[in-house]
């Protein structure tokens, strides 16, 4: 943090002309800071993944520690991916460089690198597809847009797909649907098969194969966690919650990611979940062995994805629960709507979800069997099933960032808006065309939220912390809310940074400040043991 | 400054001067007129049909449609049927107005840097209508071309003709799709020519097409207007060509006719090897082509293939002890 | 893959629409429409030889003389036309060209027809056979 | 081959600047230089014949002495044939959509603003012939946004040019005479003899007399004149020996509205 | 920003679609119309211009009166009218339209139409008609966009844009007054002939236009979360009174100098108008019935409580915008061509398929209006949070 420049110096500098050299001729910038560190061996190991070297390197070296066949292998692995995505073939087919989606990258936007437009950050990809595997590339070569795999492509491809979040918003305006994170997916597995990989990846995906979740939490401590929060909720609002662990039979089985467990201020949205299944006198368990809904491996490869994700199904079936409910992130959720019933389905167990509470079937869940947290929850009160006082969440004002991945991959956009307009008075949205389906990235997604590379996540997230300002100078908003894990992890330094006064919530923390339990004491804090009261009394006023 | 232009306007103007001296000084105007034509449509068949089937030969692992707008979840949400489709038909819709209306392109915004650190994103229509007026104007240009291929004329095309030419202006009656073609075609050039972000991004591969097409354009508006040539000549070639009765008629024809010609055939040859076979992709794009409706239908991945995984055995045989002393249930005692 | 015939039934359909020359003509098409309908010169047209330019000037720039005379006509009062030749001639459609090619169906509406042009002379200007 | 080489001169010229996309304007200036001096001979020239009547401005006098009823007819029908003028007949024919180049009309109609009280029976019961005044100062021309009417400069005829109307009747609300009609519908079936030497008209297309400026050009007088039995006298106005203006310096004659500044060329002797 | 009028309640598409069936049947007679000619309207020799280019005259006033809000705006920074210059815009840009739609309606060789461009006639008033109205309906779009883009996105309209909305001050006028030059400048037509022509003009369309206005910002109210304010609906409430009667002020000018002087060529069609000439009347109660309701909505006007309270001032809105369409919609076109110049008399009723034309026309300005100002409220609501 301490080498980032100032706000207003990185503002001032952003620079959008073009460079004069084409943009074939600049080598990337793998100085330090502009890149993540490379995997630790002993993760690559645990994953029975290729190894380049037990030692420690950087990408700053000048050779870097690939096998002397590496160009056969991405030939091979390319090769192999085209045939199995019809999506990658097209994608290098079709494109026609209309420029629509060039301004429409945060990375872009913020760092002006050319190479940062979408439409580059596949030719990347795409000048080596021509080269090797079209018949215009043989012939013309360089004039069709061709060129050879070198080391330096290689080592652009290492830059420039660990600068991509995969949030999508290109493929919405591109007028083919061409989807820069199915490129850069590809450009990672590619990368993968000679070992080059970040360590902020590599590392939660071991650990979450390990031991059920990204932070490597083992099962005792996964509990002594929960339980930790219910001593909070039990100070707080004077109940007592035993939550079950494990439990078979239960009639739900609730998943979250693991962030909600053990980072704030994901963990008080754990507590809201919490408070919510109490309220509600929910049949439901946790459980230790899928403790995570995320997914570290939708950014390495489709094969570790489907690895990791694995353990949903197989946990719901050991247990025997009727179906699923999933807490509020956004790659999990990407993972579970459009990969999990493919990948690991179809599932062994239950029914198609049907809330307990209202008796509503969740259609859209029917093979699945997973619901949104805020799917059941925006039921809920469209029933009138919650007890809430949202005048606790007086002392915020609220907007909503929309996460890249239930916005565009899910459509995921009304749910928790509904949620939000019923527990607290003050929300306020962000510009239309930063929010829903056009929202922009934290910045961090994808496993950028790394230390290493902040100056480069400030960057990205300046598109959305700019949207915040505005809602902050012109509302006065002072919480942005949101319904992902790595948007709690990543937004608050973003914030700090671009935007100082707005703190991040999860939808569901709301929730929990808002929901009147049975034989609750008289709540004088919200759930970060801040004091309700403070400004209350100034808006009862006005 | 990113000169990628000038290869393909060279080569376009080199295309056309080898046309043209091929006919007018060699006399090759069977080769011209009836070789390269069939050649051409020839290559564009097996092209293009390759290029399909070697896209469908790949698989379509997973279901990944980009969602423009809100799910279907809840009854009582109302779901944004044709940005996220959730039936066949909504996907359908929502084909429908991507290819006939551009409709991704029709949210085109700008960035701009205002004062005092603020971000606006401006909505732009230009490149959406650029776009319309040159693919629409295209097409109702070809159409109108196959009063040159068939014979007698569909009743479609002398429709078509009556509607484009309703303008009563200049003699012969001038088309307006063939102005609009040009003038989206030039439209479309200058913004990759003048922008700097499209210049930079810009390949000869896309100003190759672009001049072509302004070649075909502008030869033919001189066919019409300026050096003009026998249309009924014409006809008799291209009827002999539709007939596969091939010749050229008595009397010739002038050697611009021939390099019009010769920039169609290119254009058509040129398709299947180029980005030009968007028009084929579009319709295949599994972000644009597929339903929302991953949780309630399962999509079957044609290779999906066992994996290794971390069962539950595994990992209570690695924590049991914990796990007991924590007060959590297992299996094995 | 259950998109594959859907896939071919598609690029069936595209091809039929791109070959819709050869099938229509085979199946619609005049015989020999690959020959240009023969323009019947009438007596009095084959005895004149030339008409008031070249044959070859008349098969692409009639319209614009036509053009030119009703514009000299009506907006100058005009009413003679001397040819490149030299020969004088009154420029009017109705007298002098339809005076000669008095068969309009045989001699402007074949090429016409047979290239799609459908001028709108017509609307106005009578022709012989209109009038008997 | 000389032809030959010259054109693929002339047209490798415009490939060259034709995809480079400038070259319609180029191309258009070489077409000029083209009409200004084709291959052989010598360009086309346009006369005016041999045969033709000129003038500086027509006019003419009508001497409504003269006029009654079958006369007024026999000049109608005189002009209204060879121009084909409908003739709407049947039942869905509306007369107010009628189209008249020369028709007759009472005193008061012909002169409204100059009906004296107590006129002559005879008078004001008399037909009275009117048609287009070829003013010379037309309010026509000046409203027309496409000059499709116009005055020809050389004889002062107010000439109608059918190709370039648009119809948007300007015209016929800035003539003070009713002189103008216009065409509500196809004419064509309304006509019941063509006359193959003159055009019809189209719908939607303004029409009036022309004073019969295709029979000047071949040495005629109008149709209406010489149908007239000497009620009409047409001539030069500006030449002092031409039988009008020895008419109008012998009898005293009007003009219609003669406030309005119109200066019609055709006289009335009452 | 467009993308806000492809969003919409039931209501609104349901309204949308009645639009687009009004504009369907208008379509389908205006083709009849192509086919068979004019001569399916009840337009005559005589009588060459009806219902078509009447609605044209009205509506170049309606055109004409954003001024009303942009010249108090940007000339004396009268911030009330901020929020609804640009309502004002749109309403100039749906109404210009229409009014080349029925220019275009009116021709009887619309394929022709061109010509205007291709020989400019500078002495054709038509001439100037085409320029001003094109350059008025690119000057409303241009503005009205920007601005509202401008303050959506919360930066300053380009610099390019103040130096056009001045010219669009005069150029509201003048749209205006050469609309009342291709009538006042035709001699022989003693209804038209008077040089108050303009000036009536404008007083007619600064009431009509703003009094539509008002009732537009109701039913924006009504049915969106848009207000654009007591303050500004009566700023504009006091426009349309004085309007209004300086418009009947300049109308009983003109009954003066026609009744005072007795000359038949200007008294006749007044004449027809109120009292029917030679037994022909059919414009006498519509001429009533307009003078009736301009002064009941003078009288309305001009008692403040009347034009304060809202339910009054709508009435008094509608009154007005009645009361001018009829006197310009109906009367002012035919009114001049009846007794024709020859003092002979055929009188002008509209045909069933030109109503419908006619209709199909409105419909298309209120679709465009509808989607515009969906756009603007939508924006609106937006920046409101």
């Amino acid at each position: 943090m301490a080498e980032t420049p100032k706000p207003e110096d990185l503002y001032q500098n952003i620079d959008h002309t073009m460079p004069d050299e084409a943009w074939e001729e600049i080598p990337p910038d793998l100085s330090k800071g502009k890149f993540c560190y490379p995997t630790k061996p002993k993760n690559l190991d645990y994953l029975d993944m290729p190894t380049p070297t037990k030692e420690e390197w950087s990408p700053a070296d000048e050779e870097w520690p690939i096998p002397d066949n590496w160009q056969e292998i991405i030939h091979e692995g390319f090769k192999d991916r085209l045939e199995k995505y019809r999506s990658l073939k097209i994608f290098m087919d079709v494109c026609v460089r209309c420029g629509a989606c060039a301004d429409k990258c945060h990375f872009f936007i913020g760092t002006g690198d050319p190479k940062n437009m979408p439409v580059l950050r596949a030719e990347l990809l795409r000048s080596v597809y021509r080269n090797d595997f079209t018949t215009a590339g043989r012939i013309l070569k360089k004039l069709s847009g061709g060129r050879p795999l070198t080391k330096q492509v290689l080592k652009e491809w290492f830059s420039y797909f660990y600068q991509c979040t995969e949030c999508r918003r290109c493929s919405l305006y591109c007028p083919y649907g061409i989807d820069t994170a199915e490129i850069t997916m590809m450009g990672r597995e590619l990368l993968s098969l000679l070992g080059l990989n970040i360590n902020w990846i590599l590392e939660p995906a071991a650990n979450c194969f390990r031991t059920g979740n990204h932070l490597g939490i083992q099962p005792h401590a996964f509990r002594e966690m929960i339980d930790f929060f219910c001593d909070d909720i039990e100070e707080i609002t004077g109940v007592r919650i035993e939550p079950t662990f494990n439990r078979k039979g239960a009639e739900i089985l609730f998943i979250t990611p693991s962030g909600d467990v053990f980072a704030d201020p994901g963990t008080y949205t754990m507590m809201g979940y919490l408070l919510l299944f109490e309220h509600l006198g929910l049949d439901y368990t946790l459980s230790t062995y899928a403790s995570e809904g995320g997914n570290f491996g939708l950014f390495t490869s489709s094969e570790m994805m489907k690895r990791l994700n694995s353990k949903m199904f197989a946990e719901a079936e050991r247990l025997g629960v009727k179906w699923i409910l999933g807490g509020e992130c956004g790659h999990m959720w990407r993972v579970i709507h459009q990969y999990m019933d493919t990948m690991n389905g179809p599932p062994n167990f239950g029914e198609t979800p049907k809330s307990p509470i209202t008796g509503t079937v969740f259609e859209n869940a029917a093979s699945t069997r997973m619901v949104h947290i805020t799917e059941f929850t925006a039921d809920l009160l469209r029933h009138n099933k919650l007890k809430l006082d949202p005048s606790r969440n007086d002392n915020k004002v609220v907007t909503f960032h929309d996460s890249c991945n239930p916005s565009r991959a899910m459509g995921l956009l009304d749910e928790p808006r509904y949620v939000l307009n019923s527990v607290c008075n003050n929300f306020y949205d962000m510009p239309e065309n930063t929010i829903r389906e056009q929202t922009f990235c934290c910045g961090s997604g994808s496993g950028l939220n790394t230390e290493e590379i902040m100056e480069l996540r400030m960057l990205g997230g300046l598109p959305r912390a700019n949207a915040v300002k505005y809602v902050h100078e012109k509302f006065g908003v002072n919480m942005l809310s949101c319904i992902c894990a790595i948007d709690r992890a990543a937004l608050p330094p973003l914030m700090d940074y671009w935007v100082p006064g707005v703190d991040v919530t999860g939808v569901h923390e709301l929730v929990g400040n808002a929901l009147v339990m049975d034989g609750e004491i008289e709540r004088t804090m919200d759930l970060r043991f801040e004091p309700l009261n403070e400004e209350t009394e100034e808006d009862a006023d006005e | 400054m990113n000169v990628a232009y000038l290869y393909s306007l060279i080569a376009v103007v080199v295309l056309g001067l080898i046309a043209y001296a091929g006919v007018e000084a060699a006399g090759l105007d069977v080769f011209f007129g009836v070789i390269i034509p069939y050649l051409a449509l020839i290559v564009f068949l097996i092209g293009f049909a390759n290029k399909i089937l070697d896209w469908t030969k790949s698989a379509v692992p997973f279901k990944i449609p980009t969602t423009g707008g809100q799910q279907k979840s809840l009854s009582w949400i109302r779901q944004n049927k044709f940005d996220s489709p959730y039936t066949t038909g909504q996907v359908v819709v929502r084909m429908i107005l991507e290819i006939l209306l551009f409709r991704s392109l029709f949210r085109n915004s700008r960035v701009g840097f205002g004062k005092g650190q603020h971000i606006a994103y401006k909505w732009v229509v230009w490149l959406w209508l650029f776009a319309i007026l040159f693919h629409y104007s295209f097409f109702v240009v070809v159409l109108r071309h196959l009063r040159f291929f068939a014979e007698p004329v569909p009743f479609f095309v002398n429709f078509l003709e009556k509607i484009d030419g309703m303008l009563q202006i200049l003699l012969p009656n001038l088309f307006l799709s063939g102005v609009l073609l040009l003038g989206g075609a030039l439209l479309l050039l200058l913004r990759r020519v003048l922008l700097p972000k499209m210049a930079y991004i810009s390949r000869p591969a896309d100003y190759f097409p672009l001049f072509l097409i302004i070649g075909i354009a502008v030869t033919g508006l001189m066919m019409r207007y300026l050096d003009k040539v026998d249309v009924v000549r014409v006809k008799e070639l291209t009827m002999g060509l539709a007939t596969l009765q091939p010749g050229i008629p008595e009397g010739g024809i002038s050697g611009l006719f021939y390099v019009h010609l010769f920039f169609v055939s290119i254009l058509v040859a040129y398709i299947p090897f180029s980005k030009l076979m968007h028009m084929g992709g579009v319709f295949l794009s599994p972000t644009r082509n597929q339903a929302n409706n991953t949780r309630a239908k399962r999509h079957v991945n044609p290779w999906n293939y066992p994996v290794k995984t971390h069962t539950y055995e595994e990992y209570e045989d690695e924590f049991r002890d914990k796990m007991k002393e924590a007060g959590l249930p297992v299996e094995k005692e | 893959m259950n998109d594959k015939n859907k896939i071919i039934a598609g690029l069936v359909i595209f091809f039929l629409a791109v070959l819709f020359p050869f099938w229509f003509n085979l199946i619609f098409g005049a015989a020999d429409a690959s020959t240009a309908p023969e323009t019947e010169l009438t007596d009095k047209a084959k005895k004149a030889e030339t008409c008031i330019a070249e044959t070859e000037d008349m098969r692409t720039e009639h319209m614009q003389i036509l053009d030119q005379w009703r514009d000299t006509v009506v907006r100058d009062g005009q009413r003679t036309y001397v040819a490149e030749d030299g020969k004088e001639y009154e420029p009017s459609l109705s007298n002098t060209c339809m005076d000669c090619h008095s068969n309009k169906e045989k001699f402007c509406d074949r090429c016409h027809n047979y290239a799609s042009v459908d001028p709108y002379c017509w609307d106005c200007h009578t022709y012989p056979e209109e009038t008997e | 081959m000389e032809n030959s080489r010259r054109r693929f001169l002339k047209n490798a010229g415009f490939s060259v600047l034709g995809v480079g996309a400038g070259s319609m304007l180029i191309g258009l200036s070489a077409h000029t230089a083209k009409a200004a001096g084709p291959d052989g001979g010598q360009r086309p020239q346009f006369s005016m014949g041999d045969k033709a009547m000129e003038a500086e401005r027509w006019g003419m006098v009508v001497d409504t002495r003269k006029l009654n009823d079958s006369l007024c007819r026999k000049m109608q029908e005189a002009c209204h044939s060879i121009h084909n003028v409908p003739e709407p007949v049947g039942e869905s024919a509306r007369r107010d959509q009628i189209i008249k180049w020369i028709w007759p009309t009472e005193f008061k109609h012909a002169f409204p603003g100059q009906e004296v009280e107590f006129l002559a029976e005879d008078v004001a019961h008399r037909p009275i012939v009117v048609l287009c005044n070829h003013c010379d100062n037309p309010p026509c021309v000046q409203a027309c946004p496409t000059k499709a009417t116009f005055k020809r400069e050389r004889d002062g005829i107010v000439m109608m040019d059918f190709h370039r109307c648009i119809g948007c009747r300007f015209c016929m609300a800035a003539c003070p005479f009713g002189s103008r009609s216009f065409n509500f519908r196809d004419p064509r079936p309304d006509i019941e003899d063509e006359n193959p030497d003159f055009p019809t008209r189209m719908r939607g297309v303004v029409e009036k007399c022309n004073f019969c400026a295709e029979r000047l050009a071949v040495g005629k007088k109008p149709a209406c004149v010489e149908a007239s039995d000497g009620a009409l006298t047409f001539g030069d106005l500006n030449d002092p020996d031409s039988d009008v203006r020895k008419l109008l310096a012998e009898q005293y004659a009007i003009r219609r509205k003669p406030n309005l500044g119109t200066f019609p060329s055709v006289f009335y002797i009452v | 920003m467009l993308e806000k009028a492809l969003r919409g309640s039931k209501k609104y598409w349901t309204w949308l679609l009645a639009l687009a069936v009004l504009i369907a049947i208008g379509f389908f007679f205006y083709l009849r119309q192509l086919y068979t000619g004019l001569g399916i309207t009840g337009m005559s020799r005589d009588v060459t211009w009806g219902f078509y280019i009447a609605q044209f005259t009205f509506l170049v006033g309606v055109a004409a009166s954003a001024v009303m809000l942009v010249l108090p705006y940007y000339l004396h920074d009268y911030k009330t009218f901020g929020k609804i210059t640009v309502i004002g815009e749109f309403l100039a840009v749906s109404s210009v339209l229409m009014c080349m739609l029925f220019i275009i309606v009116d021709l009887g060789q619309p394929m022709r139409l061109l010509n205007v461009i291709f020989y400019p006639t500078p002495n054709s008033m038509l001439f100037w008609d085409m320029i001003v109205l094109n350059g008025y309906l690119f000057l409303n779009i241009v503005i009205g966009w920007n601005v509202l883009d401008a303050e959506r996105n919360g930066v300053a309209p380009e610099k390019w844009i103040k130096p056009l909305i001045y010219i669009s001050i005069p150029w509201a006028v003048s749209i205006h007054t050469v609309t009342a030059f291709l009538y006042c400048g035709l001699p022989g037509r003693g209804f038209w002939l008077t040089a108050i022509l303009a000036p009536r003009f404008l007083a007619s369309a600064f009431a009509a236009g703003p009094a539509f206005l008002i009732l537009l910002a109701f039913i924006i109210r009504k049915f969106t979360s848009f207000d654009a304010g007591t303050k500004a609906i009566q700023a504009l409430a006091k426009i349309v009174t004085y309007a209004v009667i300086a418009n009947l002020f300049f109308f009983l000018c003109e009954v003066f100098v026609a009744a005072y002087s007795q000359i038949p060529e200007h008294t006749a069609h007044l004449e027809y108008l109120f009292f029917g000439l030679h037994g022909h009347g059919a414009l006498v109660p519509w001429m009533w019935t307009s003078i009736a309701l301009v002064v009941a909505a003078i009288i309305l006007l001009v008692i403040p409580q009347a034009r304060q309270n809202e339910t009054t001032l709508g009435f008094a809105c509608v009154f007005v915008f009645v009361g001018i369409w009829i006197d310009k919609g109906l009367g002012m076109i035919s009114g001049g061509f009846v007794p024709n110049p020859l003092h002979e008399i055929t009188e002008y009723v509209p045909t069933v398929p030109e109503i419908l034309i006619t209709i199909g026309v409105y419909a298309v300005g209120f679709l465009v209006l509808t989607v515009l100002y969906k756009v603007v409220t939508g924006v609106k609501e937006e920046l409101a949070g």
